[in-house]
């Protein structure tokens, strides 16, 4: 039994956390949230440097060739500092899904590309409002060449290249479109998290290539996300963890009748909770990264625990952190609601919890039934 | 039990109707309710929302309950209550005499001098004037007698330093009602003095505070050797804690009611729109059970305030059942804005206007909701206050009481 | 605007507190939980002649002509009192049932009865685990002759007649039947809460009378629960204040570490909340109390508002009272329990709480769509 | 991170489990989970698991941990984790020995004399005699060092009266442990001593406590004029607080893991069997989604345990993250069973083993889930220890620290 991480992992963390302490602190994040770039290409250039964007990507496609459990602590790290940069759609999503289904053409010719961070890319799934249905998706792919609209997309803005799932003839499947080229037109939405970019794409007759096999592209796409769940979880516990951090440290600061208001004991019970349900989240991600980094059958469970998990504490974590902070946690001064927009971005980003815990609940019937 | 007025009031009822439907354009019934951003500010809004006060003023509609000798009819509760319910139902400018009419007004006829009740209390009433309030300070929320602002006298005057915070309206208020510590070497409540402070005095810089929402109705108020003639010291000097509770007993009955959550027709018609699993999401059974206790709790208060307004009737004080509206309301009303997001999907983490079902209503909501557990009361403090006063639980040990207010610890102590 | 009770209908209650804190302390609930007996016969007798069986039974069917408002004060003290006695099932579901649809003779005949306390009756609804459901109802009545099997029946082994719904040629009917008659067979179960009884009753061919329309006893019966939601609403707040005040007595006695423990902020707020949650719950029941006194159509509305409050309410206030009452409130000797069992016997009894929020979203979807 | 033994691991479970094959019947895999009720303290069943005890420490796997001059192996804490993991696997009669071998023993060794250590620690883990712990009283639950009994000293004897209350297995036990007070005028903490009971001595009189439950295993144990010999003193006199802090670490270690609420998949069975709106539920997405909120919370309590493991496996102590299984666990083992009662509609009300769903397995966990968020520590005080332990906020003010134990306040003052 050895449910830990290595030291050497440990250490990577720990390099990540140091790196992202002087290069990310929190006003990197506001001044994405406050300013009119979608994302801070100083970082994102320094992060590539750093070799976290091909963490995960073997050497041979211009990777770090580390694995997943040194991704999943660099992916803690991007979120204790509320980076606001494209990682999460560019390496667990897109480059990802070229590692689990693209041909060795199209891993050779994006994914060296995506780990120097000269390319970012996204996934393209919902088309409006509600959690995605593969059942009611208008997107199509007809002679090479992709039709609809998809929104919100995560960094649509801001990447170079999209998978985007369409119908086909077949089903469905998972394409390769560039952005920069012909039949795309987006255009930037409102964030509720201005920090990390969202975009309407719409496509006409853009050209477009399969990734993976036609007609295989939902079965690709419910694969990947239980991938990204994971390494997004971490990336929801980095946050939860340092809202915690903050807001701890607020209130043991913060007197009120003469005592620090972290010793009444209806915030330290609160406060206990938090603690609780961030512990949780920790070791179901754990769970989901031995998983993910063991190839393991285990996986399709345990990303739907690690996800449903990691929402339930980083939320908790932003609603908590303002409502102990007080009156100043709701100005835009204090990095309060910093925490609080992004967890509900991520929550959101990869279909909500609820969509999870519906998806969960059918993966264990069906083990149930095998 | 009769949810009927009685005679008395459907005949109040029905003159105040009649007034108002001849001086004002009613709502449209199916309005879903302002976007809580939408509050304006500007000189145009200002001076409709006066022009509306005197014109309700000389109709005798104004400070219904306050004496006729400053301006008011010597009504009823109740009579009040009557009149704004109807009002609620008419397209009017902004009420920005919610603190000058709720809980300035009271005080300044409680404790004030026959002088200034003269000068002022009509006035307000007429709404010449707006008002504010400045109480907390960056150091004093919950614990709003910790406060520090500190007024020296000299000669007839008192000069003041400090910083007040969340001041409301400050900004386009003339006058403003003040608590600040007169004595440090007293105990930390006995040290207070309360003034009536004009707002154009020199010294006094005001600063907007703008919030996680992106609005800005909030102010810090800088004061820097502002002079303040002891004529308008408002009670005795010390007595300042005393006079600031008027304010704030009337600051409950004027806040409580504002808890209210984005209306619940709206979020079944987002159910109706929003989908799950390829259907309308309000046929999902998680759905509809989420729906029913957000509704069950929507009902609860609002029968709640019929059992204040009962009370009222009756020409009794109203009980304890009143102090539940903000700490049930407030945290259900970011829970409401919180299931209404999610509802939409990852679509719901965005705020665009033009695709998120109702132009953003839930996700601006969702912003501003975390203001409402906080602003009047926070819920821990809400909690104590039902804890202490309604259930009469013990108060918390005290460390700061028998000291004087200098020896408070306010920090960590420095190592 | 009068949302309270009159000084007259306040009195009845008054009256009634005071009769059964002398005539119902807890022991007497203890006793029938703890003993042989099925309810308490002597308290049955007692109320029977204080005239609360009949409180809103007309005075021409041996009733106290009273009404509603002063019937729902009557079953908070009940509930106050964790009275032993089938006073839900003869006054809130046969009583009502009776009045509701009854016939001239059918009203004559058996209302004097429940009105003396002489007949105890109740509904029989349910047949085994689940909600019940009518599309899978099985007890039918060919005939005249009622066959199948009810349970659970609240107080079906002490009722001397139940009204039984069944499947009839034109759909549901809800019959009379006389329990001491032939073709009838009950045995008690074991009760989550033995200070209410509860059995199965077996029918065989039992002679049974329609009650109401032939045919439209599924709408009488829809109908009929909204009443018994209300009534029972006050019963269940009894319940709940009882609890709470019993509670805060004890924590204000109890001391821990030199203080009452009533003084710790963790449990101040959680009495703070248990409160909110009553004053809620007395809040929809008055409203649910006007609605049933008033003949109101809002009634429908009213019951499930009424009945949802109430059953949380009482369900947190039970289980609040043993915690916080720590370990002797686990004991049997210990009054807690007897809150705890009757909290979720009261919930479950017209239905759970889960079969109300279904029924109160049609219903709100229907008055939408009007 | 790999889940797999190391080949030590791997080899010691190997030995271990094939010890256990020769000598006990594999655990039905089918079967539901123990009745909470059907704990049996017959004495055929308290003979079995003292023969089974005995077995195991002839066999040399008896008290792993301990020292083999104590009757132990020497072992590791993974190591004694493995074989209780295998040996959980085996249809064996009930552990009557938790409390002396969690907590009692690993007490003697910590403070115990020679002579002590070597009367009884040996005898204890061949399990010869069953031993208790007399710690909690009436006045004295969260508050464990407010006890009251009393021991004064007479000769070579102490002379103890008093009362203890919640003590596990006192009627089938030979000895004690107990925490009394021998001097009120010293502080709460420091007038405490530990002693050595002997069970048979005259003076005691045991009394079993009904639960609401209908379960008797505490009781209350009454001591009148009983004679201690001061040679089973534990520890200096005056010094018991410090020793019982011992028992009470390998307490939270003990108990951790006790509160698993009944199994998922057994709850998935439920929901298959238990209609709502004439579908089986588990149909019904309210359902569904409750059932994954269970699911992920138990997962992440196992997952936790296996962190904790981890830590051991790698010779280090367990994080603070142990802490929290029994915070988490024990309200969700009720709030599951709430979920499942209700499942069942208005039969879920009855207790009825021929009618209800599973045999009144979800009723009876109702019943008993109240005493698991109780006993061992309340919610609140766990809530507490992981406040103030892990993360370090500040203590609660304390009222009682400086008294003689005499003066503290143990109820409202008398008007």
């Amino acid at each position: 039994m050895n449910f830990d991480f290595s030291e050497d992992q440990k250490l990577v963390q720990k390099t990540a956390r140091d790196y992202l302490a002087e290069h990310s602190p929190l006003g990197v994040c506001r001044r994405v949230l406050e300013g009119k770039e979608l994302y801070d290409a100083t970082l994102w250039k320094g992060v590539a440097e750093m070799g976290w964007l091909g963490a995960a990507i073997p050497e041979e496609y211009g990777g770090a060739g580390l694995g997943h459990l040194e991704l999943v602590l660099i992916a803690e790290e991007i979120g204790r500092a509320l980076a606001p940069i494209p990682f999460s759609s560019s390496v667990y999503l897109a480059s990802e899904a070229l590692l689990l289904a693209g041909s060795e053409d199209q891993k050779k010719k994006h994914l060296p590309r995506l780990a120097s961070g000269e390319l970012i890319a996204t996934l393209a799934l919902a088309e409006g409002a509600g959690d995605p249905d593969l059942a009611s998706l208008e997107t199509r792919l007809e002679g090479g060449r992709l039709s609809g609209r998809k929104l919100p997309v995560v960094d649509g803005d801001v990447a170079g290249a999209a998978l985007v799932l369409a119908r086909d003839g077949k089903g469905h499947s998972l394409v390769w479109v560039d952005l920069g080229g012909s039949g795309v037109s987006r255009s930037s939405l409102d964030s509720l998290d201005p920090s990390r970019s969202q975009a309407e794409i719409v496509f006409a007759g853009a050209p477009a290539e399969v990734v993976g096999k036609s007609g295989e592209g939902a079965r690709l796409v419910e694969r990947l996300l239980d991938r990204a769940a994971v390494l997004m979880a971490f990336e929801q516990l980095g946050g939860a963890q340092r809202a915690l951090e903050i807001t701890r440290e607020y209130a043991m600061g913060r007197y009120a009748f003469g005592r620090p208001i972290a010793s009444f004991q209806g915030l330290k019970h609160r406060f206990a909770e938090l603690y609780c349900a961030i512990e949780l989240a920790r070791s179901n991600a754990y769970y989901g990264a031995w998983a993910l980094s063991h190839g393991n059958d285990e996986l399709s469970l345990a990303a739907c625990g690690a996800r449903i998990s990691a929402c339930k504490a980083f939320e908790l974590a932003g609603e908590e952190m303002i409502q102990i902070h007080g009156g100043v946690g709701y100005t835009w001064e204090y990095d309060c609601h910093l925490f609080y927009r992004r967890s509900k971005l991520l929550s959101l980003a990869l279909g909500s919890p609820s969509d999870w815990r519906e998806k969960l609940v059918c993966r264990l019937e069906a083990r149930d039934a095998a | 039990m009769d949810f009927n007025d009685t005679p008395e009031e459907a005949a109040y009822r029905a003159k105040a109707r009649a007034w108002l439907e001849a001086h004002a354009t009613p709502l449209d019934p199916n309005d879903t309710g302002k976007d809580p951003l939408s509050e304006r500010e500007d000189d145009r809004t200002i001076q409709a929302a006066k022009d509306w006060q005197a014109k309700k003023f000389d109709a005798g509609w104004a400070c219904i309950t306050w004496p006729k000798e400053y301006g008011g009819q010597g009504g009823t509760t109740m009579q009040n209550v009557i009149f704004n319910q109807e009002q609620a139902k008419f397209d009017l400018p902004p009420n920005i005499y919610t603190i000058g009419h709720g809980m300035l007004g009271p005080t300044i006829m409680t404790h004030g001098t026959k002088e200034q009740k003269e000068k002022y209390v009509k006035r307000m009433a007429r709404g010449e004037e707006i008002w504010c309030q400045l109480f907390s300070e960056p150091a004093a929320g919950s614990d709003l007698a910790g406060l520090r602002s500190l007024a020296v006298r000299d000669g007839s005057d008192w000069v003041l330093n400090g910083q007040k915070i969340w001041s409301t309206g400050a900004h386009f208020s003339r006058f403003g009602m003040i608590v600040v510590r007169t004595d440090p070497n007293a105990g930390k409540h006995a040290g207070l003095t309360y003034f009536i402070v004009d707002m154009e005095t020199k010294g006094i810089d005001i600063r907007p505070i703008k919030q996680i929402n992106g609005g800005s109705g909030f102010n810090e108020v800088f004061f820097t050797d502002v002079r303040i003639p002891d004529s308008n010291r408002l009670g005795a000097e010390g007595d300042g804690w005393r006079v600031a509770l008027t304010t704030l007993m009337n600051e409950r009955v004027a806040i409580g009611a504002g808890a209210a959550a984005t209306g619940f027709k709206t979020l079944m018609k987002l159910a109706r729109e929003s989908r799950r699993g390829g259907r309308p999401a309000i046929e999902d059974s998680a759905v509809r059970q989420r729906l029913a206790d957000f509704w069950v709790t929507q009902q609860g208060l609002k029968y709640t305030g019929f059992r204040t307004l009962s009370a009222l009737s009756q020409g009794k004080v109203p009980g304890p059942e009143g102090s539940i509206g903000k700490a049930v309301g407030a945290p259900m009303a970011q829970q409401i804005a919180a299931f209404a997001v999610e509802l939409q999907g990852p679509l719901g983490a965005t705020r665009d206007k033009s695709h998120t079902l109702h132009e953003a209503l839930w996700q601006n909501s969702w912003l501003g909701s975390p203001g409402i557990r906080i602003a009047g009361g926070t819920d821990e403090i809400l909690k104590n206050i039902i804890a202490e006063r309604v259930l009469r639980l013990p108060p918390e040990i005290r460390v700061d009481k028998d000291l004087p207010f200098r020896d408070i610890p306010t920090g960590p102590a420095s190592k």
